[in-house]
């Protein structure tokens, strides 16, 4: 019994072999204008060849097969598809309470992907935009909300859409987890509590099995990363601590004011999913994200979903780059730098050679926000061409 | 003889710096850069120049008078300052937002002019703002296009006041469904506008009444003056009971309001997300004869052809619901398409940022950019943040485009408006240079 | 009333203090003081001091409108000052009465502009009710009073509390007395204006109160004028009274009453001078803390300002990251604005006028002025200078005795003298006494022992 | 984009580097008078400051070449004040409320640096402070000592778990729910609800930390900090306001054998020999004229306003403190009107001071201008105990901290 609840809680962390071979061997060539690959440089007018939904080649002079379906946009830029390092998305219609289980503050052996809606608006919005992957995450109300998962917004069946079951583990230091009628009710109860649970996974035995702290045990043995919500200082701070005093292998979420201790950051070489960036920011706020990756913190975008609109994770990236983050930086951190974090970058963020054929065509420079996205191509297969009028 | 040559003389030099004040200081001459009027064609190498707060002349070959001050443009855009028509910007902090307004609300009465922040959003080339009390159910009250000017008071801040009475059609207050507060608000609007009817109507029998008194009034009295002190049966009983004084009835400055929206001098605003609404604001219109303008539309592009037909102007809600703190319920059907699809099918369409605080107002060019990218024409687009809700709002005669005659509130940015690289460097309102970007160190 | 009338019998008596004096002797001094109350008509017991004329010889003297004067003398005859001046300079009449005062600091009396504070409930819930008045509302015994006689304040407006729309009418008064009628020095001072909304409207919807009740009245008053004019011309008689619960307006309209507007943060300020010119009324605007950002305009429009007691707020500098310190009277002093200090009791210090001006001189405001904005900025405002405010020839002798320099931190008000006659001492405040020193042991502790 | 990022990594090292010479660089201040609190004051004294520590002070400490000289001729100098029972830089709640007994909170977690109290405190002239957790629960928990400079509260904390914080009285008998008011279920479902159940309460926490010393199967990290103290490894405050609080706080103290500091001790005028007896510190504040607080309504309403100058009489070491009140007055003032209220002016600027500093186990740090002790210094306009004195400047570890708008 024990063991297979054990089976149910660690999910297949890899997908089964035949997630993209539903599109057997059709070939695409897309023609075009500017390809950029983010992990190798930019290619004017190149071509990338993708079979059987991985990419084959990319290049400026390769042959296109003669059966392949020519893909035109040599007047249009292609780039990675974006992933939404941190969302909500398709979790809940519009209540952000059903992402909380928050009767019990600890709650590792939830698992967000049981409340997930492949078939949600959302999803489509959101690739309409440009976002490919997602990382679900609960939320930030319980000390230990869940653990995340990483889908690809192409609908479906799920062993087309589901890449992680149990991607990590979301803890959260942040100011919302305190009510006042729940333990803790403070910030030092809060960090009390963690690190009771996080001792007694340490010396986790499976012969007292005990769900939550299963869970946690992988935690404190590096198996999965935490994924730690903090968002002031003071929250920052706290979790650093937390991250080294048992040397967690975690990303920071949020981390609104995270630059203000990027050096402590930095030396523990902890990577932040950033935001959202919210459109009523000040200008003081805006500069964050560049401060964070001029530093050399390794950068990604969250929405948040439904805090804001998932495909507003680009709208974040132009407007770290309109206040001072660099446009390859932003680009990364859309792309191939969260899939870093995601410990996905084997499959997703570049434009390479193997990789999954996640991409997206723009009309033009895709931080410009004028610019359009014209098609959206997850696993070699177009899921969204921009009608023409 | 002395004393009157040094009287002279000091007359003379008093005089001069105000000669010399009134003859030159006020002229101002943007040289160089690609001209976005707006209103025309782009001027590229073109010049504008200000005289006295106001556009004298744009174009290619404006003569540029001696002792004019000079901008230089080279390289650079010029356009006409941008306007948020959905902003809370100088709105007082900590406002209630959820209550019920009346019409005589004015916002003028809600705003901070020492709020902090209006400088970014200045600074982003924002230059003019419409805001309307926050209200969310029923009549809210007027709203006021505001100037970022820098003014410490509310009367100096305002270019037109009353631009609008603002009302709401089916939002929801908490989040919750607004099926009842659909229901209500239609029926509470409708009532009180047949009750402003009945108000105007028993103002106009008043005036008739008066007027007829005084004529009545005026006759007896002479014919008192030509019998004399003959007092006959025949001209008691011409001076009926009833030549009394007419009651005046009493003013209700609410109705006073409403009165001039059924008169069209004011317009109706309406801020309606679902389709439902949307059709029920246009009902009224058409009931009731007032101006119509359409507020946030989120449902809009469902309906486009309906709206078009009426000519019906919309301010179109936020382009993103990012825009909103936490996504109300009417948003459920938010698509981002909206603008766009409501400019091609021919609605006077101006974009709106829909922000919850008033540094939302600074995105309203992203804002513009991101309905470009989801499929509205990009002349449009910039008509929508400066042309377009001037119209709307009656205060095209003063800004909205760079046309002679019209206040000198101007852009020059580095680059085209919707490119992530464009910053914005000097802005000028009312031909006053306002903002200067500071070189970046 | 028991106070004053064993002042006037030890003035009388010219007596030294009596150190001790047992529970017998109080209760017998009190019985006779009752007693007296019964028996002197309180026109009388208000009406002067036992002894007509008055010579102060002090050691330094205060006079606010003139330059300080060391070795001065005063006379005073029947509570009027009949002459200030170096000791050499005036002569003491035969027959008045010396009170020697070498080691003290004599200047006048702290006048308060603005408090609303000794009132039971100082906000009425209706928000317009400029019929009210604080008069029916003083409360003699709350502490407040004797706190303030004890603390040098010799005059005080009373006015409804901050947040009503129209909150009614101010009283003037001593802190002195056992009933309000006792306490009077002026009614009918001032109407509140409050442009600080209840919790439940908005700024638009008060506001929105404000200009309908206002154009109510004038609509009421036309057509009372109107049927007053009609039957004037008809010659009926007219009897119809005038709605006493708007006479107050009308005064106020009229320029017979001054109004005190609340602004409870800067962005109140424009509005309470739109509403000032709207209607041409005198003025006094009473601050928030927050209004110091509206200080030019305040400036412009040369209006008289009573300052928050909170002299000192914060403001965030959100580039720099830093707090940086804003000291209202400073600014408001730099900029040329007259204002009048407020006090309350919320933390050390706060409740004593002097400290609030040794508060702004602490911030670099010229000395002068701070004393100035204690003494006779708020009597000017209430309209009591010809009577307090300063020391000058032909004024109320209302003054107070202190142990030393008025901003100094150790200086006591050693007595309080109002229209000529001692009202307080510190000799002989009891409550004063058990507030400083260790209580004595219980008897009924030492019998149970 | 690389040079980019060298660049700023090189900027960050020379920030850093900066620093570190600001840490090094001598600073020499001119005054007018020092006031060195642990000896007689100096006219026209000099201080020397070298890596953050005071190098030298005298009237005639020679000045090295180089050094930053701050010229306060007209100034008074003295050690920056230190509050023992400061305001709480605190976001939230100030206590646990899952329990009544929290011994092992540490108020180190909560502190927020980023809080603006610490700022305006700063400005007015503190430059260590205590911060003690909530007064809501029985045993509340650790406080910690602090310098309010810092980007993170690791930087700032100068000593943590300083004292453990237990508040008598019916404080924490508040918010806890009666039977018949809400379902046995409720989260504040609990005792105590008088003041008897708070002693008790205590009683039996100490009772069971003393079992646990004996013998315990798991660790129990609040068991441990209570241990700790009852062996007199923690110092133990204890708040009464009224005197029979005082008087019961003693008694378990003594059924104890544990030494005790005194907080708040608002009617302690009224058994000042008790106090002096057990040669106790007390920790008074906050203050105020009229209760105008809950607490104080509660049990504080009968407050002497020479409670400071009648316990120093009776020769209790007296340390005065804004008594974590954030709208208190500050320090130098409410020190300025113990004076006024009685108490001898020395006594009370050692009541800001040298005692605090003791008290909270620092004082080799600050407290005090001596050679060797950390350049917190305090910069004044005239005497500090001057209604018309102001603070013009205030350093902290020899760097400029606030100055003063001219």
């Amino acid at each position: 019994m024990k063991r297979i609840l054990v089976l149910l809680l660690i999910s297949p962390m890899l997908p089964p072999a035949s997630a993209w071979a539903a599109d057997g061997g059709q070939v695409i060539a897309i023609r075009a204008g500017r390809i950029v690959t983010v992990a190798g440089g930019i290619i004017e007018n190149g071509i990338v060849l993708v079979r059987g939904g991985k990419i084959e080649d990319v290049g400026k002079d390769l042959q296109v097969p003669g059966d392949a379906q020519v893909i035109d946009a040599s007047k249009q830029t292609v780039v990675p598809g974006f992933i939404d390092a941190h969302s909500h998305l398709g979790l809940s219609l519009d209540a952000l309470s059903e992402i909380d289980e928050t009767v019990q503050p600890i709650a590792a052996e939830m698992q967000v992907i049981d409340a997930f809606d492949p078939t949600a608006d959302a999803l489509a919005k959101a690739v309409r935009c440009g976002v490919t992957t997602a990382m679900l995450a609960p939320g930030s109300r319980n000390p230990v909300g869940g653990q995340t998962a990483i889908v690809k917004l192409s609908g479906g069946s799920p062993d087309r859409w589901l890449l992680r079951q149990t991607a990590g583990v979301k803890l959260s230091v942040a100011g919302d987890v305190l009510m006042h009628d729940r333990k803790p009710t403070s910030m030092p109860g809060l960090i009390t509590m963690l690190r009771e649970r996080l001792d007694s996974a340490k010396s986790y035995t499976a012969a007292k099995f005990d769900p939550s702290t299963e869970v946690l045990s992988r935690l404190v043995q590096r198996a999965i990363p935490a994924y730690v919500q903090a968002q002031t200082v003071d929250e920052v701070s706290a979790a650093t601590n937390l991250i080294s005093q048992y040397n967690l292998q975690a990303v920071i979420t949020g981390g609104d004011q995270a630059d203000e201790v990027v050096e402590t950051l930095v030396q523990q070489k902890v990577p932040v999913i950033y935001g959202p960036l919210l459109l009523y920011s000040k200008d003081k706020d805006l500069k964050r994200p560049a401060k964070l990756a001029g530093a050399g913190v390794k950068l990604a975008f969250s929405s948040c979903s439904p805090r804001t609109c998932a495909a507003d994770i680009r709208t974040s990236a132009i407007l770290a780059v309109r206040y001072g983050l660099s446009r390859d930086e932003a680009m990364k951190a859309l792309t191939l730098n969260a899939a870093e974090i995601l410990g996905v970058a084997d499959r997703l963020g570049s434009i390479q050679k193997g990789r999954d054929a996640d991409l997206v065509i723009f009309d033009a420079d895709p931080l410009d926000a004028s610019s359009r996205v014209e098609t959206v191509i997850i696993d070699g297969k177009v899921v969204y061409q921009r009608e023409r009028t | 003889m002395t004393e009157v040559k040094s009287v002279c003389l000091g007359g003379i030099f008093l005089l001069f710096p105000l000669l010399a004040a009134s003859a030159g200081a006020e002229r101002i001459a943007i040289r160089g850069g690609t001209i976005l009027p707006v209103s025309s064609n782009p001027i590229s190498n073109g010049t504008v120049l200000i005289e006295n707060g106001k556009i004298l002349a744009v174009g290619a070959d404006v003569v540029v008078p001696g002792g004019a001050r000079e901008i230089d443009a080279r390289g650079k855009f010029i356009l006409p300052g941008f306007m948020d028509a959905q902003s809370c910007l100088y709105m007082v902090d900590g406002e209630p937002r959820l209550l019920q307004g009346e019409p005589d609300w004015n916002v003028t009465d809600g705003l901070d002019p020492f709020i902090e922040g209006w400088e970014e959003v200045l600074a982003q080339g924002v230059t003019a703002v419409y805001v309307a009390p926050p209200a969310k159910s029923g009549i809210a009250g007027r709203g006021a296009v505001l100037r970022l000017n820098g003014a410490r008071t509310p009367a100096k801040l305002v270019l037109k006041a009353d631009a609008a009475v603002k009302a709401n059609l089916g939002v929801s207050l908490n989040n919750q469904s607004s099926s009842l507060a659909r229901l209500n608000d239609y029926a509470d609007l409708r009532e009180t506008l047949i009750e402003t009817q009945a108000y105007m109507q028993r103002k106009r029998r008043y005036e008739q009444d008066l007027a007829e008194y005084e004529k009545k009034k005026g006759e007896t009295g002479k014919e008192d003056k030509k019998e004399g002190k003959k007092e006959d049966i025949a001209a008691k009983e011409k001076k009926p009971q009833d030549l009394k004084r007419p009651d005046k009835p009493a003013t209700d400055p609410a109705h006073e309001i409403l009165g001039k929206v059924l008169d069209r001098k004011i317009p109706l605003e309406i801020t309606a997300h679902r389709m439902q609404d949307i059709l029920n604001a246009l009902r009224l219109a058409e009931e009731f004869q007032f101006s119509l303008i359409l507020d946030e539309c989120t449902e809009g592009y469902l309906v486009a052809e309906e709206i078009a037909r009426r000519k019906v102007p919309v301010i179109a809600g936020p382009v993103s619901t990012s825009f909103a703190e936490v996504p109300q319920v009417e948003y459920r059907n938010h698509d981002p398409r909206n603008a766009g699809i409501l400019s091609a099918k021919g609605v006077q369409t101006a974009i709106g940022v829909g922000g919850r605080d008033g540094l939302s107002s600074k995105f309203i060019v992203t804002a513009a950019g991101l309905a470009v990218a989801n499929g509205m024409d990009k002349d449009a687009a910039l008509r929508a943040v400066t042309l377009t809700p001037a119209e709307i709002l009656g205060v095209a005669d003063r800004i909205g485009s760079l046309d002679a005659g019209k206040d000198a509130d101007i852009v020059v940015m580095t680059g085209p408006p919707f490119d992530t690289a464009s910053q914005v460097v000097t802005v000028l309102i009312e031909g006053k240079v306002v903002y200067e970007r500071k070189p970046s160190p | 009333m028991k106070f004053r009338s064993s002042m006037a019998l030890r003035v009388a008596g010219f007596q030294p203090a009596i150190r001790r004096r047992d529970a017998f002797d109080t209760w017998a001094c009190l019985l006779l003081c009752a007693l007296l109350a019964l028996v002197v008509p309180p026109c009388l017991a208000y009406g002067g001091p036992v002894r007509k004329k008055i010579a102060i010889q002090a050691g330094r003297i205060i006079p606010i409108t003139g330059a300080e004067i060391k070795d001065g003398t005063i006379l005073i005859d029947d509570g009027i000052v009949k002459a200030i001046g170096k000791q050499n300079d005036v002569t003491v009449p035969w027959d008045a009465f010396v009170i020697e005062a070498k080691d003290k600091v004599i200047m006048p009396g702290f006048v308060l502009a603005h408090t609303s504070d000794g009132l039971d409930t100082p906000n009425e819930n209706l928000p317009e009710v400029p019929f009210l008045s604080t008069f029916d509302s003083i409360d003699p015994p709350s502490p407040f009073y004797e706190d303030s006689l004890r603390d040098g304040v010799v005059a005080m407006l009373v006015l409804p509390g901050n947040y009503t729309l129209l909150g009614g009418t101010g009283t003037v008064v001593t802190p002195h007395g056992r009933t309000v009628e006792d306490m009077l020095v002026k009614r009918y001072v001032g109407l509140k204006i409050s442009l600080a909304p209840i919790q439940s409207t908005s700024r638009m919807g008060h506001m929105q109160r404000f200009r309908r009740y206002m154009d109510d009245l004038k609509e009421y008053r036309e057509k009372y004028d109107q049927r007053k004019k009609d039957a004037e011309k008809d010659k009926k008689p007219f009897d119809e009274e005038f709605d006493p619960r708007k006479q107050s307006m009308v005064d106020l309209l009229d320029g017979k009453l001054k109004a005190f507007i609340y602004c409870a943060v800067a962005a109140d300020v424009p509005k309470a001078i739109e509403i000032i010119e709207t209607y041409k009324l005198q003025a006094v605007l009473v601050l928030s803390p927050d209004c110091y950002k509206a200080a030019p305009l305040i400036a412009e429009k040369k209006l008289p300002v009573i300052l928050d007691p909170q002299l000192v707020v914060w403001h965030t500098n959100e580039e720099k990251n830093e707090e940086e310190m804003k000291v209202v009277p400073q600014i408001f002093n730099r900029a040329g604005v007259k204002f009048a200090l407020q006090t309350d009791t919320s933390s050390y210090g706060r409740r004593y006028l002097w400290y609030q001006a040794a508060t702004a001189v602490k911030h670099g405001m010229n000395r002068d002025e701070a004393l100035k904005s204690i003494t006779l900025y708020p009597a000017q405002f209430i309209g009591i200078d010809d009577r307090f405010g300063s020391i000058e020839k032909d004024k109320e002798a209302n003054l107070i005795f202190l142990t030393g320099d008025p901003l100094d931190a150790q200086t006591w008000v050693d007595k309080v003298m109002r229209a000529g006659e001692i009202v307080y001492e510190k000799d002989k405040d009891e409550r004063l006494k058990k507030l400083l020193e260790k209580p004595r042991e219980k008897p009924e502790h030492e019998n149970t022992d | 984009m690389r040079i980019h990022r060298v660049l700023l990594i090189l900027l960050l090292i020379s920030a850093v580097a900066a620093s570190a010479a600001a840490q090094d660089q001598v600073v020499a201040i001119k005054a007018g008078k020092v006031l060195p609190v642990s000896g007689e004051p100096i006219d026209k004294g000099v201080i020397l400051i070298k890596g953050g520590k005071i190098a030298g002070i005298g009237p005639n400490v020679t000045i090295p070449e180089g050094a930053t000289v701050i010229d306060a001729a007209s100034g008074v100098a003295m050690p920056g004040l230190v509050d023992a029972r400061g305001v709480r830089p605190i976001r939230g709640e100030l206590n646990e409320q899952s329990d009544e007994m929290t011994p092992a909170f540490h108020v180190s977690l909560a502190i927020d640096p980023k809080s603006k109290l610490l700022k305006h405190n700063l400005q007015s002239g503190v430059t260590t402070l205590y911060v003690s957790p909530g007064g809501e629960n029985i045993i509340s928990g650790l406080g910690a000592v602090l310098k309010p400079v810092g980007k993170t509260a690791t930087e700032m904390i100068v000593k943590d778990d300083a004292a453990l914080h237990i508040t008598m009285g019916s404080d924490s008998t508040y918010g806890n729910d009666i039977p018949w008011n809400s379902p046995p279920t409720n989260f504040y479902y609990r005792r105590p609800g008088t003041t008897m159940a708070v002693a008790w309460m205590l009683r039996k926490s100490f009772f069971d930390a003393q079992k646990y010393a004996e013998a315990h199967k798991q660790p129990n990290p609040a068991m441990e900090v209570l241990v700790t103290a009852l062996k007199g490894g923690i110092p133990i405050r204890m708040a009464a306001r009224r005197a029979i609080d005082i008087r019961t706080a003693f008694r378990i103290a003594d059924e104890y054998g544990l030494k005790i500091i005194l907080d708040e001790c608002t009617e302690g005028y009224k058994v000042p020999e008790l106090i002096a007896s057990k040669q106790t510190t007390v920790v008074l504040g906050p203050f105020y004229y009229y209760p105008h607080t809950f607490n104080q309504y509660s049990e504080g309403r009968e407050c002497n306003w020479n409670n400071a100058g009648i316990l120093a009489k009776a020769g209790v070491k007296v340390v005065l403190s804004c008594g974590a009140d954030p709208d208190a007055a500050d320090l130098l003032t409410v020190a300025t009107f113990a004076v006024r209220h009685g108490m001898p002016a020395d006594l009370a600027i050692k009541a800001i001071t040298v005692t605090p500093a003791e008290l909270l186990g620092v004082a080799d740090r600050v407290g005090t201008l001596a050679e060797g002790k950390d350049a917190d210094i305090l910069i004044l306009s005239g005497e500090p105990l001057a209604s018309t004195s102001r603070v013009q400047r205030v350093l902290v570890n020899g760097r400029t901290v606030y100055q003063a708008e001219q």
